[in-house]
């Protein structure tokens, strides 16, 4: 099971870096999306892994539960990277309308040159 | 004694109360933002002269008991920190109502309120995790100021330092997963006990956490080679809040203080010389990026980040050291290279609105002319360290922290020759903006030219570079004092012992 | 838990497992997308039904008292599968079909997704 | 008895899964993969109550309905992007 | 009065089942917070069912629904036959246009999901006026029977159901 | 403190002070203006001039105040000799050249200016002279630079006066910088950073091993302060400025900086051969090169400017020779020099002033014209030119004496020969100021018919000529100030004897030599003249320019390359950093033996796995497609919270899938507005590289995953498992994790959610203010859309599904503190339900029908859950400290209230409310871009249309 697990996160973290690294916003997008699934995985298996075990007291006295902590981290996690993806997808899409590509890459000189109005110091 | 919650809860409440109740109001938004602000420079204040007395004061969130619950700790450091967010934040306030750029988009205040929350937080926690969620806040909120009133290339901007920064919360939280994998804990005081423990030669993954999250909190602080964002971010954000963002890369920077002093500190077996190793030569490029940069920017605002980015180095370069002294020296440039950045930003802002773009170019020489002349130099010689204000005396402090041979070489050529090109680029910079513009003709009073049209400063406008810049003068009249109390300040960061005895209570308590 | 019961259980599960199979199975075999929409409707009735059924029965075997949760979860499914299938039928038809490749309508209007509904009356 | 047509239920929806999985990826049509990943939803839910049925436990009931639940809406919704475009019109 | 407490009578006896389905234990407790919200949801969310649809002979709906029920066992069984040992080419799939009688949103819905649910069938779309639906037929060798039944085993007793 | 301590304070606080006032001053006029600033400098004279007697005594005036003693930098001054004569003559001159400025500049220039930055710079430099802590020095030091810097570009329209003020910043600051370095390792070494102390540790320095470092260090300060070779070029450019500034700057005062600092360290760092060396052949340089460039050039003031680079040259060298009766030369020479000097300056000035041309070919014959600048000018030039009865002879005398037994490299003729060279030069362009402006024949053609000038111009250089005859002819009345001086700088008890005449000595014959030899040269200067302008040399402004000019470009070159605002980029260093550090720090630890056994995997768990595997694989082939990309998304979720589920996660499961659903709809309706597909951009080069990152950083996280899942550490959960049920109240210990142990976590994480919410409102407005909102009404949706926009079976469905819906979201939130679920998850499947409306109506019908004002919910939110925590403050708890009891009413069975319900009420308005208005937003921008809104709730209802018929 851990093996399943490790490996899993690697391909996630693996797929996610590469669209991470990608020229167009979408795809980054994307990319950051699969990065928060790899990262909640690690977050969560940062409790160890633990099957039948969930941390719901049970009212029949003794039993064993899986660490808690982690799970809850990841819940606040999620929610932060969903609010945080939102607002990414919003300005993205902002962009895009604002400069009509969604490339992500700004072209510097092109910006430069748009803004020239005479010869440097 | 809810004192020390104050500086979040009092902009968590308010922040809604503008953003959902006062929303179609933006004069009751002004009032009630800059009444939150004020309150809260006086709570900084009110906390500083609590934490003077060297106590390290603990607040059980929850009531639960440290490392269990989350636990806030006031001490001098992040009283300090919290004064110095207050302070520079009613500054830039000022600015932002005066010049209206807060009407030039929707839910600026609550976005504002929300930052000073988040900023706070950070420095007030004493719970890694806790910290990160504060991360989270204050750049969620710096995203909504960052795009404040949109436009192309601050949608693009913004767009850049978005991703940027999801980046370094997503390594943050790898840098966390591992972190409790190798401790089982997030409390910073419980880590300063288990990570001494943990041997060298088990150490492999203390060892990835500290270095990573030094790597996160080198983001935020803009070190070399994470650095690349910031200056598009700064030279596109809205200028009151690229002023406020001079805050924020000093988050970083009191992040790696206190994570890699309190948990992962100088003499632990386990991450022995880890930090500083990366850490200082980082920051030297960090200083050569900024001067190039200072130097060969084409544009204002841009050359403005830039120094930014050097007075980071510098200010890394001394936190590197590790030392009482150095960290004393550190956290004086710290406060001054915050009010600078500020300060700079803002005049950017009173010139630029009134030249046709921020290119360094000549333009016919605008209202006020002279002022916005003297302003600047007096903002450019603080920025670059030439005297009479802050800048000079946090330069030597941090030269004369930085004594062991094997700093001295790299770090005063880099420091030295760093500030050598700041001055140059900031005097070509200024000559061409202020000096150059009197030998052009002044259009005619057709209306059709922008810089013709220009209105003249308002005192209110003003205000806050002269307060700014007063800051700086009254940094350097008054250094004793100020570095009586950072050296208190440091020498407090260093006593690990009272810090963990203060949070978990006493050993046998334990 | 009696033997019937175990039977009965046993039973619902292999039916589900079956019409479970049958039903991706079926996406995997038929050659074009509409006879393939016809297949995961076992898998939704039979299938997750079966399962449903064979909980039921485990637990009021185990526990005694009847559980009843399972039947919502059917009601679900029983309310949302047609819904499904209407809209990738729909979406299918939309993208890979034209309105003269289906049998023409006898009533006054054509299918609705080529046509636009008629104008409700104005005093309305 | 009951652990062998559990085994062999499981295996089933396992398979099912995987053929699942093949249509979701060749497609051809935009049709097809939402169909396939719909089927998948549904043979999620048949997993996790066989598991809740294995574990007797009913902890795991409110995850399928809720998969149900969200399975259908996001099934809607991919459908609707390809019909009109905008899923709230 | 009551129809403006309970604007769809059958929708809040649903819910209040739906919530003993939930928190799967008959006790008074749940029944007061269940008739609650069976209650009060359909109130908030009436001005989303604005008309009432009329429902006779509350009895046919039981019928119709054991009906269905048979049908949709018996069909899983024959398409599964198809599916698993019908080799590809024979397989004769149709277009089935329906014209209906049936005039309520509510009951075409149900029509349509009737024929959809028996396997072998599925409704793929209706007309834009909604007076025909058009069917798609996994095999048939004669279109006609397959509509013919349909009408006269659902869409009758829908009739009956929904005047 | 003494009063002379006080009085000193005030000396240095005087000019900082007096420079608020000119700025204010000038409304009331010039002459206020002038007599403004005259005033401080008058007043800090007389103080001076008060403790004079004593310090000529010998006394030391000494003053400190603590100002930054954690960097032993401290406000103290002190006065001894040294201090005393340049105290003086910074003062005095100051003085006379607010008179002469007065009258000099004219009516456009803005005076008030001058005269505050003159003042400022006057402070600056007195406060070099009288510091008696390096630190303090170096500040002032700066200051001098910066004021300067201002003073020379006064004249900011002209390029020279911008270029000018440019470059004397950048070399005297460059030196100055290279000084920050020498005094703090000078101060290291002795152990302190006051002067007095410092001076008293000269042997203890010599012998360190950073002497030499320091040394170079300091002089690079010195040398370029003092205009010395190669540095000397930046003088005569900062000649752009007003006349005025040139006497005063680069005659008397700041030039002589650097010269006073050598004097002042030269009991520490003199005496050494480094010293002999490195100093005096500079100075010898110096010396002669100036001489030599000013005797050929047009320009008065260019002119004047390269003398006095020759004289530096010749004090540097007289410090440089180390011994004591060197010292006395130059402090006396320091004294006759100013004299001349500034009186030469004021003369060319008045010259400019009435010709209107500094040009020396297009003078001559003034003497006739103006006789009065003729008399003041010839009296210093023949000053300057050395000869008897005039000041100069008297000093230059006393350096061609120690020059003529001053060996180098071991040779006796070569400082005697070079300075007698020197002498030559200087006589030689001395003389030719006086012939080829005033002597010979008036001419018409001056721009401008001179005359002499008023009282007020010409008194200052009167003055100071009167002073180059009375010292020239009564050198013994500067012996006092002499003495007390060169005992300040060399340390030790002298009596000179200052005479002018010492009887026949070589130093007689070398400047009888000079004299003559000027004389002959300056003859053949007509015929030199034109060889020297064909001569090439190196010209240093072009030198520097081109310097300035390649550094900028290279620096421009270097930022422009590494920001280029490639964002990707800037990510793959980012990610290659993490991974690579991440990597060393690993390598550098070890790992405990493991502790865990490998957990069995279920074959179905194995399907899971492939899921994962391919989608991701299958994501980054054919991303390019992108809504297929978001459908294959949909596999991972489903399998990552079925694995939640699977791993006794059951809230991670719930969480995982609803919150992966709404993304899936931002996206989607994102998508909406964008292009489908992603065009085939990146070069092989570059998926290669982002390939290998990939893989690196895949590897690195499965690996560091795999490295802790297999070891055990004992964790702080076991609290939190403890304490759930009788310190929280639930048996969920993850929700009463979420809403009590770490209450303060999710406090955080909601306002998160609350300012997504509040940010992407503000950006929907930013975008439909401006230019986007034209591009989106341009929008078209020609592609075919399905014309069956609400399908009425989906409408139908809906009437039941969504209060269904509603209902479990409400479970869900009611039993989530003891089971799992929670306000989150509530939240989400609410959103979802109302969602599931929309899709079926449309939003924008739905909202008609109900309004919801999102807004409020998320504030409404926010401040519940903030209120939850600060109620815990009227039981004097901690903020979020939670209470709960269990109520028990018959009939009805026992139920529990928490306030952390409270919280999660909060919890789940919040994520309501941000959900909702995420899509109001968009669904705003898809009605600006053309989307009508429905009246029906479906494309077509049948039903009402019958009743239509039924009832006419
Ligand atoms: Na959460
Ligand atoms: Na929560």
């Amino acid at each position: 099971m851990e093996i399943i697990v490790a490996s899993s996160i690697g391909v996630l973290t693996a797929g996610g870096v590469y669209m991470l690294l990608r020229l167009r916003t979408f795809p980054v997008i994307l990319g950051i999306a699969l990065l928060s699934y790899a990262v909640n995985v690690f977050l969560f298996a940062s409790g160890r892994l633990a099957i039948d075990q969930s941390p719901i007291l049970s009212p029949y006295g003794e039993a064993n539960y899986t660490d808690p902590l982690p799970q809850a981290l990841v819940l606040t996690a999620i929610v932060i990277s969903f609010g945080m993806t939102a607002v990414l997808v919003m300005i993205g899409l902002g962009a895009y309308l604002e400069a009509e590509n969604d490339r992500i890459d700004v072209d510097l000189e092109e910006a430069n040159n748009a803004s020239e109005t005479g010869t440097r110091v | 004694m809810h004192w020390i919650i104050l500086p979040v809860v009092l902009p968590a409440l308010l922040a809604p109360l503008i953003g959902f109740v006062m929303r179609h109001d933006i004069t009751l938004a002004r009032v009630a933002s800059m009444t939150g602000t004020v309150l809260l420079v006086a709570i900084a204040l009110g906390l500083t002269a609590l934490a003077s007395d060297g106590v390290t004061h603990i607040y059980r969130l929850g009531d639960w008991p440290a490392p269990f619950g989350i636990v806030l700790v006031l001490d001098r450091l992040s009283a300090l920190m919290v004064l110095l967010t207050s302070t520079l934040a009613l500054i830039v306030l000022i600015h932002a109502i005066a010049t209206g750029w807060d009407a030039r988009g929707r839910h600026f205040h609550a976005l504002f309120q929300f930052q000073l929350m988040g900023i706070c937080g950070a420095f007030l926690t004493g719970d890694v995790f806790n910290l990160f969620v504060f991360f989270e806040v204050l750049l969620i909120a710096s995203y909504g100021l960052m795009i404040h009133s949109g436009g192309k290339a601050r949608m693009q901007a913004g767009l850049q330092y978005v991703v940027m920064n999801l980046a370094g919360s997503t390594l943050f939280l790898f840098a966390l997963g591992t972190l409790y994998a190798a401790t089982g804990t997030l409390n910073l005081a419980d880590l300063a006990i288990r990570v001494p423990e943990i041997a060298a030669e088990e150490s492999a993954l203390v060892r990835v956490a500290a270095i990573l999250l030094m790597i996160v909190f080198a983001v935020k602080a803009a070190l070399f080679p994470v650095q690349f964002w910031l200056p598009a971010t700064y030279s596109n954000a809205p200028a009151p809040v690229a002023a406020l963002f001079a805050i924020m890369t000093k988050v970083g920077a009191y992040a790696i203080l206190r994570v890699h002093t309190t948990a992962f500190g100088p003499g632990m077996p386990g991450i022995e010389g880890l930090a500083g190793n990366w850490l200082f030569p980082a920051a030297i490029v960090t200083i050569a990026v900024g001067a190039f940069g200072v130097l060969g920017s084409r544009h204002l605002t841009p050359l403005i980040a830039f120094s930014v980015v050097g007075s980071m180095g510098t200010l890394l370069v001394a936190v590197a050291a590790f030392s009482p002294t150095a960290t004393t020296a550190a956290l004086y440039y710290m406060v001054h290279s915050t009010f600078a950045a500020a300060c700079l930003f803002l005049i950017a802002d009173l010139v630029v609105t009134r030249r046709t773009s921020d290119v360094l170019y000549p333009e016919p020489a605008t209202v006020q002319n002279g002022l916005f002349a003297a302003l600047f130099f007096a903002g450019a010689i603080a920025m670059a360290g030439m005297p009479p204000l802050s800048g000079f005396l946090g330069k030597l402090l941090v030269l004369d922290a930085l004594r062991e041979p094997g700093l001295i070489g790299w770090a005063w050529t880099a420091i030295l020759v760093g500030s050598l090109l700041t001055i140059v680029g900031f005097a070509r910079a200024g000559s061409t903006l202020f000096w150059k513009s009197t030998a052009l003709p002044v259009p005619q009073e057709d209306g059709t030219d922008a810089v013709a049209a220009a209105m003249p400063a308002t005192s209110t406008q003003v205000a806050p570079v002269m307060l700014s810049l007063a800051v700086l003068a009254a940094l350097a009249i008054f250094a004793g004092p100020v570095s009586n109390f950072l050296e208190e300040t440091s020498a407090q960061l260093f006593d690990r012992a009272g810090y963990v005895n203060a949070v978990l209570g006493p050993v046998e308590e334990r | 838990m009696n033997f019937f019961a175990e039977l009965l259980v046993s039973l619902a599960l292999v039916i589900s497992g079956v019409f479970g199979f049958v039903g991706s199975y079926g996406l995997v075999k038929l050659k074009n997308t509409l006879q393939r929409l016809h297949a995961p409707t076992k898998a939704t009735t039979l299938g997750v039904g079966g399962v449903l059924v064979a909980s039921m029965i485990f637990f009021y075997a185990k526990t005694g008292h009847v559980s009843v949760h399972e039947l919502l979860i059917t009601l679900f499914l029983f309310l949302t599968a047609p819904i499904t299938a209407y809209f990738i039928a729909s979406a299918y038809l939309v993208r890979n079909l034209r309105e003269d490749d289906l049998p023409k309508n006898e009533g006054d209007f054509g299918w609705s997704i080529y046509n636009d509904p008629p104008e409700p009356d104005p005093d309305r | 008895m009951i652990e062998y047509a559990l085994f062999f239920a499981s295996s089933c929806y396992g398979v099912a899964l995987l053929l699942d999985l093949w249509r979701i990826t060749v497609g051809p049509s935009a049709a097809d993969r939402i169909l396939a990943l719909d089927t998948m939803v549904i043979n999620v839910i048949a997993l996790l109550v066989l598991y809740g049925i294995w574990r007797g436990t009913a902890i795991y009931f409110e995850a399928a309905m809720l998969i149900a639940m969200v399975g259908f809406v996001s099934t809607v919704a991919y459908c609707r992007f390809l019909l009109r475009g905008d899923i709230i019109e | 009065m009551l129809p403006r407490l309970i604007p769809h009578p059958l929708l809040s006896l649903t819910l209040v089942l739906v919530w003993f389905g939930l928190v799967n234990t008959f006790t008074l407790g749940n029944l007061i917070l269940g008739a609650f919200f069976g209650i009060v949801i359909p109130m908030i969310t009436a001005a989303y069912w604005p008309n009432r649809p009329t429902i006779a002979r509350p009895l046919k709906i039981a019928e119709y629904i054991l009906i269905v029920l048979w049908d949709i066992v018996v069909a899983n069984v024959q398409v599964a036959m198809i599916i698993l040992f019908k080799p590809e080419p024979d397989i004769r799939s149709q277009w089935i246009p329906i014209p209906l009688e049936l005039t309520s949103a509510e009951a075409i819905t149900v029509l349509a999901g009737t024929i959809t649910m028996t396997p072998g069938t599925l409704s793929a779309t209706l007309s834009s006026d909604g007076k025909a639906i058009l069917v798609h037929c996994l095999h048939t060798d004669d279109p006609d029977t397959v509509r013919e039944e349909i009408k006269a085993r659902y869409e009758r007793r829908l009739q009956e159901i929904f005047p | 403190m003494s009063l002379g301590g006080g009085f000193l304070f005030l000396i240095a606080l005087l000019p900082f002070v007096g420079a608020l006032v000119p700025g204010l001053m000038i409304r009331a006029g010039r002459n206020a203006c002038a007599v403004s600033t005259a005033v401080p400098t008058i007043l800090a004279l007389t103080m001076l001039s008060i403790l004079a007697p004593g310090v000529l005594r010998g006394e030391v005036v000494q003053a400190e105040i603590d100002w930054l003693p954690q960097l032993g930098l401290s406000a103290s001054f002190f006065l001894d000799g040294l201090g005393l004569l340049f105290a003086g003559m910074i003062l005095g001159v100051g003085l006379l050249i607010t008179l002469y400025a007065r009258f000099y500049l004219s009516s456009e220039d803005p005076m008030g200016q001058f005269y505050t930055y003159l003042l400022l710079f006057q402070g600056a430099m007195l406060g070099i002279v009288i510091s008696d802590n390096i630190l303090l020095l170096l500040i002032f030091w700066e200051l001098t630079s910066l004021s300067s810097f201002l003073l020379i570009g006064y004249w900011k329209h002209l390029p020279e006066g911008r270029q000018g003020a440019r470059m004397a910043l950048a070399v005297t600051g460059a030196g100055g910088l290279a000084m920050i370095a020498g005094m703090l390792i000078l101060g290291n070494i002795a152990g302190s950073y006051n002067l007095t102390d410092i001076l008293q540790a000269g042997d203890e320095i010599r012998a360190s091993e950073w002497y030499l470092t320091a040394l170079v260090l300091i002089l690079l300060g010195a040398f370029t302060k003092s205009a010395q070779f190669p540095f000397h070029f930046w003088l005569p450019h900062a000649m752009a400025a007003p006349t005025p500034v040139s006497a005063y700057l680069h005659s008397a005062t700041m030039v002589k900086a650097g010269v006073f600092l050598m004097a002042r360290m030269w009991p520490v760092l003199a005496g050494t051969d480094a010293w002999f060396y490195i100093v005096a052949t500079t100075g010898l340089v110096t010396m002669i090169l100036g001489a030599l460039i000013a005797l050929f050039k047009d320009d008065l003031k260019a002119l004047l400017a390269f003398s006095t680079v020759s004289h530096l040259g010749l004090l540097t060298m007289l410090l440089g020779f180390g011994t004591q009766a060197a010292a006395v030369a130059a402090v006396f020479h320091i004294i006759n020099h100013l004299t001349f000097k500034a009186a030469l300056f004021m003369t060319a000035g008045i010259i400019d002033h009435e010709t209107h041309t500094r040009d020396i070919k297009r003078l001559g014959g003034l003497r006739q014209l103006m006789p009065i600048t003729f008399l003041i000018g010839t009296i210093a030039a023949l000053s300057m030119a050395g000869i008897p009865l005039f000041n100069g002879f008297l000093s230059k005398e006393m350096m061609l004496e120690e020059a003529s037994h001053t060996d180098w490299l071991g040779s006796h003729y070569a400082v005697p020969i070079l300075a007698t060279l020197g002498a030559l030069l200087s006589v030689a362009y001395s003389f030719r100021f006086v012939s080829h402006v005033f002597l010979g024949p008036v001419r018409d053609d001056y721009p401008s018919k001179p005359h002499d000038p008023p009282f007020g111009m010409w008194a200052a250089p009167a003055l100071l000529a009167l002073l180059v005859i009375i010292i020239g002819v009564a050198p013994f009345l500067a012996e006092g100030i002499v003495t007390s001086a060169a005992n300040a700088v060399t340390g030790a008890d002298l009596h000179p004897h200052l005479k002018i005449w010492h009887g026949v000595t070589p130093a007689l014959w070398m400047s009888a030599i000079a004299t003559a030899g000027g004389a002959v040269l300056l003859s053949q200067h007509p015929k030199l003249d034109p060889l020297w302008n064909a001569a090439k040399r190196p010209e240093a402004k072009v030198i520097f320019d081109k310097l300035v000019a390649a550094i900028v470009s290279t620096c421009r070159a270097i930022t422009e390359v590494t920001h280029n605002g490639a964002i990707s980029r800037y990510l793959a260093i980012f990610t290659a950093t993490s991974v690579v550090l991440g990597w060393l720090a690993y390598a550098s630890g070890g790992l405990p033996a493991p502790t865990r056994e490998l957990l069995p995997v279920a074959p179905v768990i194995f399907v899971g796995w492939i899921m994962v595997i391919v989608a991701t694989l299958s994501i980054v082939i054919m991303h390019h497609h992108r809504f297929r990309a978001l459908v294959l998304i949909g596999i991972i979720g489903l399998s990552i919270s079925a694995g939640f589920a699977y791993l006794s996660a059951p809230d991670l499961a719930l969480t995982q899938i609803s919150v992966e659903t709404v993304t899936i709809m931002l996206l989607l309706l994102a998508l909406h507005f964008m292009p489908k597909v992603t065009p085939k951009e990146s070069s092989l080069g570059l998926k290669l590289r982002d390939g290998a990152i990939a893989l690196a950083a895949g590897c690195g996280v499965a690996a560091l995953s795999y490295a802790f899942l297999m070891r055990d550490v004992e964790t702080i959960s076991g609290y939190h498992l403890d304490n759930s049920y009788e310190g929280g109240g639930g048996t969920n210990v993850v929700n009463v994790i979420l809403v009590d142990f770490r209450g303060y976590d999710t406090f955080g994480e909601i306002i998160v959610l609350g300012i997504a919410g509040l940010v992407i409102f503000a950006l929907m407005h930013a975008l439909l203010d401006g230019p986007a909102a034209r591009r989106l009404i341009n929008m078209d949706y020609s592609r075919d859309r399905s014309k069956d926009r609400h399908p009425l079976m989906m409408v139908v469905v809906t009437r039941v599904l969504m209060p269904i819906a509603i209902v479990v979201g409400l479970y869900i939130f009611l039993r989530g503190h003891n089971e799992p679920g929670g306000g989150f998850v509530a939240g989400l499947v609410i959103a979802i339900a109302l969602l599931m409306q929309y899709m079926a109506s449309g939003f924008a019908w739905t909202q008609e029908r109900k309004r919801i004002e999102y807004h409020t919910m998320i504030g409404l939110g926010v401040i519940i859950a903030g209120l939850t925590g600060v109620g815990s403050w009227l039981a004097g708890a901690p903020f979020l400290t939670s209470a709960f009891t269990y109520i028990h009413l018959p009939p009805i069975e026992e139920f529990e209230l928490a306030t952390a319900m409270l919280f999660d009420l909060g919890v789940f308005l919040t994520v309501l409310g941000a959900v909702m208005l995420m899509l109001y937003s968009l669904s705003r921008i898809a009605r600006f871009a053309g989307e009508t809104v429905n009246v029906e709730p479906m494309s077509f209802d049948p039903g009402e249309q019958d009743e239509e018929k039924a009832t006419p």
